[in-house]
């Protein structure tokens, strides 16, 4: 009969959404409330939200500045290097945040680059500085993809339109397509933001996992778990749960 | 005078190869041709979308080649409408006003130019709330607020319904008589053209066919894809002679025009009448047939008539019960030498 | 002039670029060619690539066994949780690996399932079978998504077809959805894979970072990284670079 | 024969409500409505695709409501024909029979189908290097293999050019003929109607409206709807009066039937004749008025006449030359009675 096909999947699909949410409830549900609450009032968490908050922040908004003009030039232009820029967008889908991490560490701590910034105060090694860089080169282009469909959603021939009536380029970029995209621009920063807050492999390598300083709250889970204070990393992966639902 | 002098432009699959048409101050110009001629692509390489890769457009005589488009004072209107979804009609209307003048005299204009497309009462709405029938007017009245020299309309009727887009004819044939603006109107649709067009270009794969009024294009088509695209469902081949006929096989027609050699003949299904009884000649051809089929199709009867070579015939159902003719009757066929014309055979011919 | 725009955000593309290549580049040619293959020769490299790839494999055809019901499911069929599920395929978006492999620990460390599952022989936590696990739960959801929009873009009136030639939802599904599909699915492996070479965060928590046992390449990159063995991190790193390029 | 007894089914914006339809043993059955009317959720629910939410579906007295679609013998055809890209013609041919038989018994049943529908050579190629036409006969070729016993047509012209459209018209009549298959067949084209089909139905969201022949349905339309779709251009509202006539303004229209009380008019354009001359009774209605606008349209002319109610006349090109009429001049016009059709006022009458 044709619904026992209908019944396989579907049951396979159910049972498949159990477990996921029986992953995530077994974390949030492991501690007593009351000892959740104390670890999210202590100095460390306290600590770990706030510099989670302002980095991710800070690093979205890097983001948005840079991928809205690249993404508009991937949208409508061509230019030499368009091919490989579009590649170098897929790459982050398959390299490791950590390799990310790595050649950031490398490109700030070892070559001359990074060395003269480093000289001009601008130091992302080891430093909360590093976090922001870290979140901003690992989402940049996932930023990208979705400025960049968003824009490509917007028919050209409004711009055409403005065009003919009295906009150059900017204005009606500025004017039509800009306002046009903010629903697409909006989705793409919270995802953004919620994916800065939760990076950790980039800002391991670059900004290292030192307990105070660069101490977001995926790096707290990582050295509480690490020193076997489970209590106090289950508080950073609630906090963390809770903004990944929240953000969606 | 809107001048395009042999402008090419190549975008991939669409092209135009070395177009060139001039259309009068005031004239509603418009282009016809099937999807994919170039249509469009014509009428952005006129706005200043695209820079031509050869060729010149000049605007009342200013070179308006390199001039981008939002100093060429050419309004352009989309069959999508392509009003903007966050601004109201009113911004809308104004929008390209907004960096030149004072607000008092921009709602002056704007509404002046609402009320001329009747949608005065809409000013307040955003495009989503409106009919197709609507946002059409506020795109037409956006490009006319901004006085522009010449109007390009990219199939303006084609996305609406058939009552609206009757209204809408209409309303374009007012529109024009009350503005004077020159207009280039582009679709794929002939009946547009009767009601509209005071000059008529086909345009097929990125070139122009034909250019002339819509009568002479209907009935003198110079090719045997602007006879098809017009309707001429009597093709023929034949051998025209000096003295102004043509042989069609065993049949001699008199023509209005003679080529001598190989010719194709057209001949309109609706310009040749049928009757039983012999028709008076008059200086008509008269032919000998018979009837092969009858198809009714709506208000119209399509009569096929076998006379050595296959005539169809359209005629009014009233017209037909007339001739009281059924299949497999022996009638007679009479044309205006007017009614056929000749023209080079093969694809292509230039005008 | 109109081109200024144009050339303005062409011009930020160009840089962008430009920094992402360096970064990447700078990694690989970090170390003279002579050790980088010294150290791809190694013993500790070669175990982390054997690893890698088993694991990687295994759990790429795990993430399409199960992900081919589920998003035939999603794609075609209402039922009740499907809202939630959708939702839950957008969780990954946003939740971090890390806390993705903190609640699998304490699913099958702590809580009965995973207790009697470990007392049947099939142990998750500290071992490469976690590691499998780790990466088919937080790859499993790209997975789904590219197979369901694969699914949704095969008209359903193939399908209709099929069926008033005779044949059921499973011969449609198999006969037509299937074959019409391949192109999204091989896509989509390819991608789940070399994320899955790539995971670091969630198979760190669950399976450990232990030498030679669960010694994957971004962790191996990671221990070797801490230990202040620079040359075999680079060479792991160049691997992970080489696999992600590759795969797309 | 198949019946559709009183079927409901709702699905999101499409809908049929309470549709009751038969349709004869090899008949060609025509379901004729605008985008939205419910044709294709009709369609679908016939093959099986879809369990109606009320009513049932009888195939040679089968009660087939609840038999999955596999075992309904049900052929079905889509618009965009819904070959499968991965098979071969013949493999897409035979994909039916696949379960049944053996190999040569298939071969021999799909050439079969395949040379019916003139696709004999183009078994080895796939569906992706195949015009639109020959898609859709091989679309056609794979339900006929099936040997169903009712053949449904999702719009099986609407995606072609208009002359791959008139030869695969022909075939479907020609290929109707020689299988004798009942087919039903859903169109918004009215011009199938006339060559293919037995029968017609109009349906409008998610309702049949009227059912009848294509005669029928074109002159004697039972609402104002049906009479717009059909294009009857003059319709008037009026007041019936015992004795057949139908007081329209100042005018009395005889009309073919009567119905006392407020009634709509319809006359089509096309059954108006049109004279300067005074025109012999002969038992017609006859109407004296004046020319408003004369408006040449393609190879026919529409008149518009102010006779105290506005007339609209069509009449072909030599027809209207041959009247000598111009606009502002008096004319008679002249109409069977039985070209006046009187139906209820008011939308949405059932016949």
């Amino acid at each position: 009969n044709s619904s026992y096909f209908r019944m396989a999947t579907v049951a396979v699909a159910l049972l498949i959404a159990a477990f996921i949410v029986m992953v995530l409830v077994g974390v949030v549900t492991h501690s007593p409330p009351a000892v959740l609450i104390e670890c999210f009032l202590s100095e460390e968490i306290q600590f770990a939200i706030r510099l989670s908050i302002i980095t991710s922040v800070i690093s979205t908004l890097l983001c948005i500045l840079v991928a809205v003009p690249v993404a508009y030039a991937l949208a409508r232009y061509t230019f030499p290097g368009k091919t490989v820029m579009n590649m170098l967008m897929d790459i982050p889908m398959a390299l490791p945040p950590l390799v990310a991490g790595v050649g950031l560490l490398l490109f700030f701590g070892v070559s001359p680059v990074g060395k003269s910034l480093a000289a001009a105060g601008l130091a992302f090694v080891f430093t909360p500085l590093g976090i922001i860089m870290a979140q901003f080169f690992v989402n940049l282009p996932y930023m990208l993809r979705v400025t960049r469909s968003t824009f490509q959603g917007v028919n050209p021939r409004y711009e055409y339109v403005a065009k003919t009536l009295g906009c150059t380029d900017a204005q009606a970029f500025w004017r039509v397509t800009l306002p046009m995209s903010w629903n697409g621009l909006l989705a793409g920063s919270v995802i953004t933001w919620s994916k800065g807050i939760g990076e950790f492999g980039a800002g391991l390598m670059l900004a290292g996992a030192t307990r105070m300083k660069t101490e977001t709250l995926p790096l707290s889970l990582f050295l509480n778990m690490s020193t076997g204070k489970l209590e106090y990393a289950i508080a950073a992966a609630t906090i963390l749960i809770m903004i990944s639902v929240v953000s969606l | 005078m809107l001048v395009i002098d042999s402008v090419s432009k190549s975008l991939g699959e669409f092209s135009l190869s070395n177009v060139s048409l001039s259309v009068e101050d005031g004239e509603y110009f418009i282009v016809l041709g099937p999807t994919g001629a170039g249509k469009t692509i014509l009428l952005e390489t006129i706005a200043g979308i695209y820079t031509p890769d050869a060729g010149r457009i000049l605007l009342n005589g200013r070179d308006i080649t390199d001039v981008p488009a939002r100093e060429r004072r050419i309004g352009m209107v989309y069959q999508d409408y392509m009003l903007f979804p966050h601004l109201t009609v009113e911004a809308n209307i104004g929008f390209g006003l907004k960096s030149r003048a004072d607000p008092a005299f921009i709602r002056g204009k704007v509404e002046e130019s609402a009320d001329l497309l009747n949608i005065g009462h809409l000013l307040q709405r955003y495009p989503g709330t409106l009919s197709g029938g609507e946002q059409q007017r506020a795109a037409i009245a956006r490009a006319l607020v901004m006085e522009p020299e010449a109007l390009l309309l990219d199939e303006p009727l084609s996305a609406l319904d058939v009552k609206t887009r009757e209204n809408l004819r209409a309303e374009l044939a007012r529109i024009h008589e009350a503005t004077g603006t020159t207009i280039v109107h582009i679709t794929h649709n002939f009946e547009e053209v009767f009601d509209l067009a005071d000059r008529v270009a086909i345009m097929r794969g990125g070139d122009v066919i034909q250019v002339g009024t819509p009568e002479e294009i209907f009935r003198r088509p110079n090719s045997d894809f602007v006879a098809g695209f017009v309707g001429v469902e009597n093709l023929f081949c034949g051998t025209g002679s000096g003295d102004g006929t043509v042989a069609v096989g065993d049949l001699r027609i008199r023509a209005e025009n003679a080529i001598p050699g190989p010719v194709s003949v057209a001949i309109r299904p609706e310009e040749i009448l049928l009757s039983k009884t012999p028709l008076p000649e008059n200086g008509k051809n008269v032919v000998i047939g018979r009837v092969d089929s009858v198809r009714p199709n709506g208000g119209l009867v399509r009569v096929s008539v076998d006379a050595g070579v296959q005539f169809r015939v359209t005629l009014t159902r009233q017209g037909f019960e007339e001739t009281g003719v059924a299949p497999g009757d022996a009638v007679h066929l009479a044309f205006r030498s007017s009614a056929a014309h000749v023209y080079p055979p093969g694809e292509e011919e230039e005008a």
